[in-house]
C-alpha cells in the first residue's frame, strides 16, 4: 500500500484534478445508462400493463 | 442438421430471446462488478506509482479498456447488422441497435478520459494524433448509423439502412486508422506517439485487463438490458408481450 | 397469370390485410377499392416487388416473384401515386428515355403518338412537364402504357387528376389491353368502365 | 418480352441525367461555384499572406472539392425519389448496383469533372506551381469518382429520411477522410519534396475498392428507400 | 372575422418550427454535427501541428460555422415550398416580413446557437484559449443571426427561380463576406492581442442592418416563389 | 360577395382564359370545371391573390382584393392542390398550429372533433402525417374547413384521393357552410352533391 493518508489518495501525487475526473466521469456514465435502461424498461412494463387493463376493460 | 435449424429460429424470434436474455443479465452484471471492483482494487492500491508519468498513468485503467470496447463493440455491431440483413432475423436487428449507444458511450469516455490524460502528459487537451483523429470518427460513426436509425419512421427501414451503414462503416474504421497514422507519421515527427508510454509493470496490465473483462461484462449486460426493452417496445401489441407484463 | 396466395401486409404495427388469395388470369382486370388507408397502394407496391412482403407467396405464371426477380419485372409495368417523371423534360424526353430504360419501343414518333393518344395536344409537347398542369402530367405519365408492351399492368389511382375526356382515353386502353391478353391491377376510387366480363374487383376492408 | 441491353439501359440513365444537368445549367455551374467560392473563402478568413496560403492550399482546395461533390450528391437521389423516377428505376430489369453506377458516373461528370479542370486555376492562386499543381489535378481526377461513389450510399441512405440533407454529411464525411488525407497528402508531399507517388496510389486502390462495393451499397440502400 | 393576433401568429410559427425541429432530433445533431465535422476536416486536410492550427482557426471555424448555417437554411423555406405550407403562410392576414422573421428566429435558435456553444469545444480542440475563445463565441453569437437572416434570401429566392435557384444562392454567398471577415477578424486580432472591439462592432452593425432588410427582401422572394 | 370582373390570364406566351366574369354571392357554390390545363387551378390561384393579376378585376364586398390585402386574406380559406400539412407532425399537431395561424379555433378538443368529423380515426391521430395514405393525408388537409369560420372557401380538387365516405363528408360540411351564407369556388373534376339552388358552374373551354 503506497497512500500514506486519504489526503494523499485523493491527491494522486498531484495529479488528482485528472484522475479523478476521468474515472468519475466514467463511473456517472456508467451508472446513468444503468439508471436509464431500468426507468426504460420500468416505463414500457407500466405501458403494457395500462393497454392489457384497457384491452379487457373493452373485451 | 433440421435440429441445430429448430433452435436457432427458436432464439431468432423475440419472444425467446427476451426471457434469455433476461436471465443472462444477472450473471454478466455480477461479474462485472467483481471484476470492476478487482480492477479498482489493484489499479488504486496495488499497482505503484509510474516513475515517468506519476499517478496520471492510473487513468490507463479506464482510458484503454474504454477505446478498446469502443472499437470492439462497433465491429460486433456491425456483425449483427450482417447477421441481420443476411438473415433477415429481427432480433438481429434489435442487437445491432442496441450496442450502439454503449459503444458510442465508450467512444466518448475514451476520448474523455485521453483528453484528461493528455493534459498532464502532453500540455494539450486534444492534439491531431493518428488514434485520437480515428477515435474522433468513430464517435461520428456511431452517431450516423443512431442519428439514421433514429430519422426513419418506419422500423423495418430504420433497421435495415443503419445496417448498411454500419457494415460500410465497419470497412472504413481500418482504413482510417492507417490512413490517418499513416499522414501523421508523413507530416510531422514523433511529437506525439502513445507508443512511446512506458513499459507496463505486470501488476499495472493485469489490472488493466481486469478492467477491461469488467468493461466487457458491463457492456454484455446492459446490450441485453436495452435489447430487452428495444423488444417491449416493438412487440407491443403481440400477446405473449401482454403476458410478460406480470413477469 | 399472376396469383397471391395468403398473402398478409403489416405496416407500423398494424395488419392492413391478411391471408389474402387473388388470382389475376389473362384477361382480366382486377380493381382494387377500398377507403382511405385499407392498404391499396401497399397492395400494389407488394405485387410489383417495392414493398418486402413478410408473409404469403405471390407467383407469377407459377414461379414464386422473388425467384424470378428481373425475370418478373420483365413483364411489368407500374405506375404509382407519382407520375416519375422528369419535371424539367418535355413530355416526349420524359416518354422516350422511359421508353429506352425498360425497352419499349423508343422511336420519337411511337413517343409523339403516345402522347396524341393520351390528349396532349402539339402545344404542350415542347414545354418542360413542370409547367404543366395536375392532369396533363398524369398524362405524360400514363402515355406510358400506350407504348408498353407488358402483359401485367399494375397502377395506383391512375384516374386521379384526370378530367373525362382522359378517364375515356384510358379506359380505351385498359380495354385493348385486356382484349390482347393482358393483365391489370388497379387501385381505384372511381368505377372503370371496361367490358364486366373482364373486370373483377376485390375490396379491402382496412 | 421487349427488352433492353444493360448497356442501352446505362447509356440512357447517362444521357438522361446530363441532359438534366443542362436543363437547369444553373446546376452545374452551383457545384463548381462553390467550390470556388468555399476557397476564396479561406483567404479572407484566414489570411491573405502567401506562404501561409501556399501553405495551406492541398487541404483547402480538397476541402472544398469534398464539400462541393458533398453537396451535390446530396441532390442526385433526392429529386428522383420525390417524383417517383427512383421507383421506377428499381423495376428497370437489370441490376440495380450497375444503374446506380450510371448515375454516379453522371454525376461526376456533371459536377466532379469541372473541379478538376478548376483546381488547376485555384491553384495558381494559391501560389501552387508546376508539377504539385498537375498532381492537385490528378489527385481530383482519381479522388472525386471516389467521393462521387462514396457519397452516392449516404445520398441512397438518406432519402425519405427526415431532415436528410445533413444527415448525409454526417454519414458521408467520416467515410471521405481517407481519401481526403491520401488527395491533400499528395499535394503537399510535392509541395514538400517528398515525391506523391505513395499518397496517389492509395488513392487509386481507394477508387478500385469502391467501385465496386459503393455502388452495391447503395443499391441496397435505394432499395430499402423505396419499400 | 376571427383573428389571431400578430404576437401569437409569430409564437406560433416559432413553436412549430422548433417542434418539428425536435420531432427529427437528428436534424438538430446534424447541424451540430456537420459543423464539427467541417472543422475536423481542416486539420487532416491541411496539417495537425498546433501551431498552423491555432493560425487558422478562426477562419476555419468561421467558414465552418457559415457553411453550417447556409446549408441548414436552405431546407427551412424548401420543405414548406414543396408540402404547401408556404403558400399558406403568404396567405396569414399579416405582414410577410414578420412571418419570414419568426421563421428564421426559430431556424437560429435551433441550429445557431448551438454552435456557438459548441465553438467553445472546437476552439479548444484548436488550441485557442482564454479570451479568444470568448471572442470567438461572442463574434458567432453576433454574426450567427446575421448569417441566417442574409441566408434566408438566398433560401427564398432559390425556390422561385426555377432551375437558376442555386446560381442566386451563390449571390448570396457575397453577402455572407463581410460577416465572415469581421467574425474571423475579431477572433484573429484577439490571438495577435490586437483587440477585437472594432471588428466586433462592425459585426453588430451588419446585424443590426440585416435585421429588418433581410426579412423584407426575403417576404418579397417568397412571394414570387409561390406566384 | 365575390366579383370577378373582365380578368384574364396568361401563362407562358398563352391565354388560358379571358373577358372571364362571375359573381359569387353568399350561400353559393361555384364550381369551376373544365379540361385538363384549361386554368382552373390558375383561376383559384389568381383569386386567392397567390397569382398576381395582369389584366381585370376582383373585388371581395365591392373593394379590389389588392386594396384589401390582409383585409381580404383575413375571409378566405384556400386550399390548393398541396395539402400544406408537415409531414413530421402529427394530424393533430398540423391542425392546431394551423388554426393558430388562421386564427381559428385552436383548442384541441376542437381540433380531434375536426379529425373526427374528416373521419380520421383514433389510431392515426398520434402517427407523424407521413405515413398516411394518399386520401388520410388529403382529410387532415381537409379538415381546416372543419374549423374555418371564414366566409369564403378555394378549393383545389378538394375530391382527388377521397373515397366515397370522405367525399359524402366534405359534400356535407360543404352544404352546411353555403346554409351558413358562405361562399365557396371549387375546381373539380366530378360533380359536386350540393342542393342545386346554391350550385353554379363555371366551364373553363381551354
Ligand atoms: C483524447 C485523447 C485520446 C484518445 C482519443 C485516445 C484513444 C486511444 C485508443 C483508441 C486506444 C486504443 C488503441 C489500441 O489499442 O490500439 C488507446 C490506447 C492507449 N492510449 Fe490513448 N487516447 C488518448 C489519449 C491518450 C494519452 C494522453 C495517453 C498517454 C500519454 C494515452 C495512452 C494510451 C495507451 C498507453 C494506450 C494503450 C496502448 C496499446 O494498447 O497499444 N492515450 N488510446
Ligand atoms: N410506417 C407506418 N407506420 C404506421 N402506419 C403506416 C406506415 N406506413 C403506412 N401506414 C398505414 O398503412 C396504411 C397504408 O395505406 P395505403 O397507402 O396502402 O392506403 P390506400 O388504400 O392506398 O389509401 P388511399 O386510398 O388513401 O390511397 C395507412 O393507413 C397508413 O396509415
Ligand atoms: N410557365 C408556363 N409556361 C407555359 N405554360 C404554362 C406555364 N404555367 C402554366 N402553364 C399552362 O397553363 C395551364 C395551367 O393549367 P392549370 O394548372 O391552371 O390547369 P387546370 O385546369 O388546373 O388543370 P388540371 O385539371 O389538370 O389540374 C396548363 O396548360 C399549363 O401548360
Ligand atoms: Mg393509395
Ligand atoms: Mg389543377
Amino acid at each position: 500500500m503506497q497512500w500514506g493518508s486519504l489526503n494523499e489518495f485523493l491527491a494522486m501525487g498531484g495529479y488528482g484534478a485528472y484522475v479523478w475526473p476521468s474515472f468519475g466521469a466514467t463511473a456517472l456514465c456508467m451508472i446513468w445508462e444503468v439508471l436509464l435502461l431500468r426507468r426504460r424498461h420500468a416505463a414500457i412494463r407500466a405501458a403494457l400493463h395500462q393497454s392489457a387493463a384497457s384491452v379487457e376493460v373493452a373485451s | 442438421m433440421s435440429e441445430s435449424r429448430a433452435t436457432w429460429t427458436k432464439y431468432s424470434s423475440p419472444q425467446a430471446f427476451y426471457p434469455l436474455a433476461g436471465k443472462l443479465i444477472p450473471w454478466f452484471a455480477g461479474l462485472a462488478m467483481i471484476c470492476l471492483a478487482a480492477g479498482l482494487y489493484i489499479g488504486f492500491l496495488v499497482a505503484p506509482t509510474d516513475f515517468q508519468q506519476g499517478d496520471s498513468y492510473r487513468i490507463i485503467f479506464v482510458h484503454v479498456p474504454a477505446a478498446w470496447m469502443s472499437m470492439f463493440l462497433y465491429v460486433v455491431m456491425a456483425g449483427w447488422a450482417a447477421v441481420g440483413l443476411g438473415l433477415k432475423a429481427r432480433p438481429s436487428f434489435m442487437m445491432a441497435q442496441a450496442i450502439a449507444p454503449t459503444g458510442a458511450l465508450f467512444t466518448f469516455l475514451a476520448l474523455f478520459t485521453g483528453a484528461f490524460w493528455g493534459k498532464p502528459t502532453w500540455g494539450a487537451w486534444w492534439v491531431w494524433d493518428a488514434r485520437l483523429t480515428s477515435e474522433l470518427i468513430l464517435l461520428f460513426q456511431y452517431a450516423g448509423v443512431m442519428l439514421l436509425h433514429a430519422s426513419i419512421d418506419d422500423l423495418r427501414r430504420a433497421d435495415r439502412a443503419s445496417a448498411v451503414l454500419a457494415l460500410v462503416g465497419v470497412v472504413n474504421v481500418p482504413i482510417i486508422y492507417f490512413s490517418v497514422r499513416w499522414w501523421n507519421t508523413l507530416h510531422q515527427g514523433a511529437s506525439v506517439s502513445m507508443t512511446a508510454a512506458p513499459k507496463m509493470a505486470a501488476t499495472m496490465l493485469s489490472a488493466m485487463g481486469i478492467m477491461a473483462l469488467g468493461f466487457w461484462m458491463y457492456s454484455a449486460a446492459v446490450a441485453l438490458m436495452r435489447v430487452r426493452c428495444i423488444i417491449l417496445e416493438r412487440e407491443r401489441q403481440a400477446s405473449w408481450a401482454q403476458i410478460e407484463r406480470g413477469a | 397469370m399472376l396469383e397471391i396466395i395468403d398473402v398478409a401486409c403489416m405496416r407500423g404495427n398494424r395488419v392492413l390485410f391478411s391471408a389474402l388469395n387473388l388470382t389475376v388470369p389473362p384477361g382480366v382486370l382486377v380493381a382494387i377499392v377500398g377507403e382511405n388507408g385499407s392498404g391499396k397502394s401497399s397492395l400494389l407496391r407488394l405485387l410489383s416487388g417495392l414493398l418486402p412482403r413478410e408473409q404469403g407467396r405471390i407467383r407469377w405464371n407459377g414461379t414464386d416473384i422473388d425467384a424470378l426477380d428481373d425475370d418478373y419485372r420483365r413483364h411489368l409495368t407500374y405506375l404509382g401515386h407519382l407520375n416519375g417523371i422528369k419535371d424539367d423534360l418535355t413530355p416526349i424526353e420524359n416518354l422516350q428515355i422511359s421508353a429506352e430504360l425498360f425497352g419499349d419501343d423508343r422511336s420519337s414518333a411511337s413517343a409523339r403518338g403516345a402522347l396524341q393518344a393520351v390528349g396532349l395536344g402539339r402545344h404542350t409537347e415542347s414545354l418542360p412537364t413542370r409547367v404543366l398542369s395536375q392532369g396533363q402530367k398524369r398524362r405524360v405519365a400514363l402515355a406510358r402504357l400506350w407504348l408498353s408492351r407488358r402483359p401485367l399492368w399494375i397502377l395506383d389511382e391512375p384516374f386521379a387528376a384526370l378530367d373525362d375526356v382522359g378517364t375515356a382515353l384510358l379506359t380505351e386502353r385498359l380495354s385493348r389491353h385486356l382484349d390482347a391478353g393482358g393483365m391489370a391491377v388497379v387501385a381505384t376510387h372511381q368505377a372503370i368502365g371496361v367490358r364486366s366480363e373482364s373486370l373483377r374487383s376485390l375490396r379491402l376492408s382496412g | 418480352m421487349s427488352q433492353a441491353g444493360l448497356s442501352a439501359v446505362v447509356r440512357a440513365i447517362v444521357r438522361r441525367d446530363v441532359l438534366l444537368a443542362f436543363r437547369r445549367q444553373a446546376d452545374v455551374m452551383t457545384a463548381v461555384f462553390f467550390f470556388v467560392i468555399v476557397a476564396s473563402l479561406f483567404p479572407l478568413g484566414v489570411s491573405p499572406e502567401p506562404a501561409v496560403l501556399r501553405m495551406i492550399a492541398p487541404g483547402v482546395l480538397w476541402v472544398a472539392a469534398l464539400l462541393s461533390c458533398l453537396l451535390s450528391l446530396g441532390r442526385v437521389f433526392t429529386a428522383d425519389y420525390q417524383d417517383g423516377v427512383l421507383e421506377q428505376m428499381v423495376l428497370i430489369p437489370h441490376p440495380l448496383a450497375v444503374l446506380v453506377s450510371a448515375k454516379v458516373f453522371a454525376h461526376w461528370v456533371v459536377s466532379g469533372l469541372p473541379i478538376v479542370v478548376l483546381s488547376l486555376l485555384l491553384g495558381v492562386q494559391f501560389g501552387l506551381e508546376g508539377e504539385a499543381l498537375g498532381v492537385l489535378a490528378l489527385s481530383l481526377l482519381l479522388g472525386t469518382p471516389a467521393l462521387s461513389l462514396i457519397g452516392s450510399i449516404g445520398a441512397a441512405l438518406t432519402l425519405g429520411v427526415r431532415g436528410g440533407g445533413m444527415l448525409v454529411a454526417l454519414l458521408v464525411l467520416p467515410l471521405f477522410i481517407p481519401v481526403l488525407i491520401f488527395g491533400s497528402g499528395a499535394v503537399s508531399s510535392t509541395v514538400s519534396g517528398i515525391g506523391a507517388e505513395a499518397n496517389l496510389s492509395l488513392l487509386g486502390a481507394a477508387l478500385v475498392l469502391a467501385l465496386p462495393l459503393a455502388p452495391w451499397a447503395a443499391a441496397a440502400a435505394v432499395r430499402i428507400a423505396v419499400e
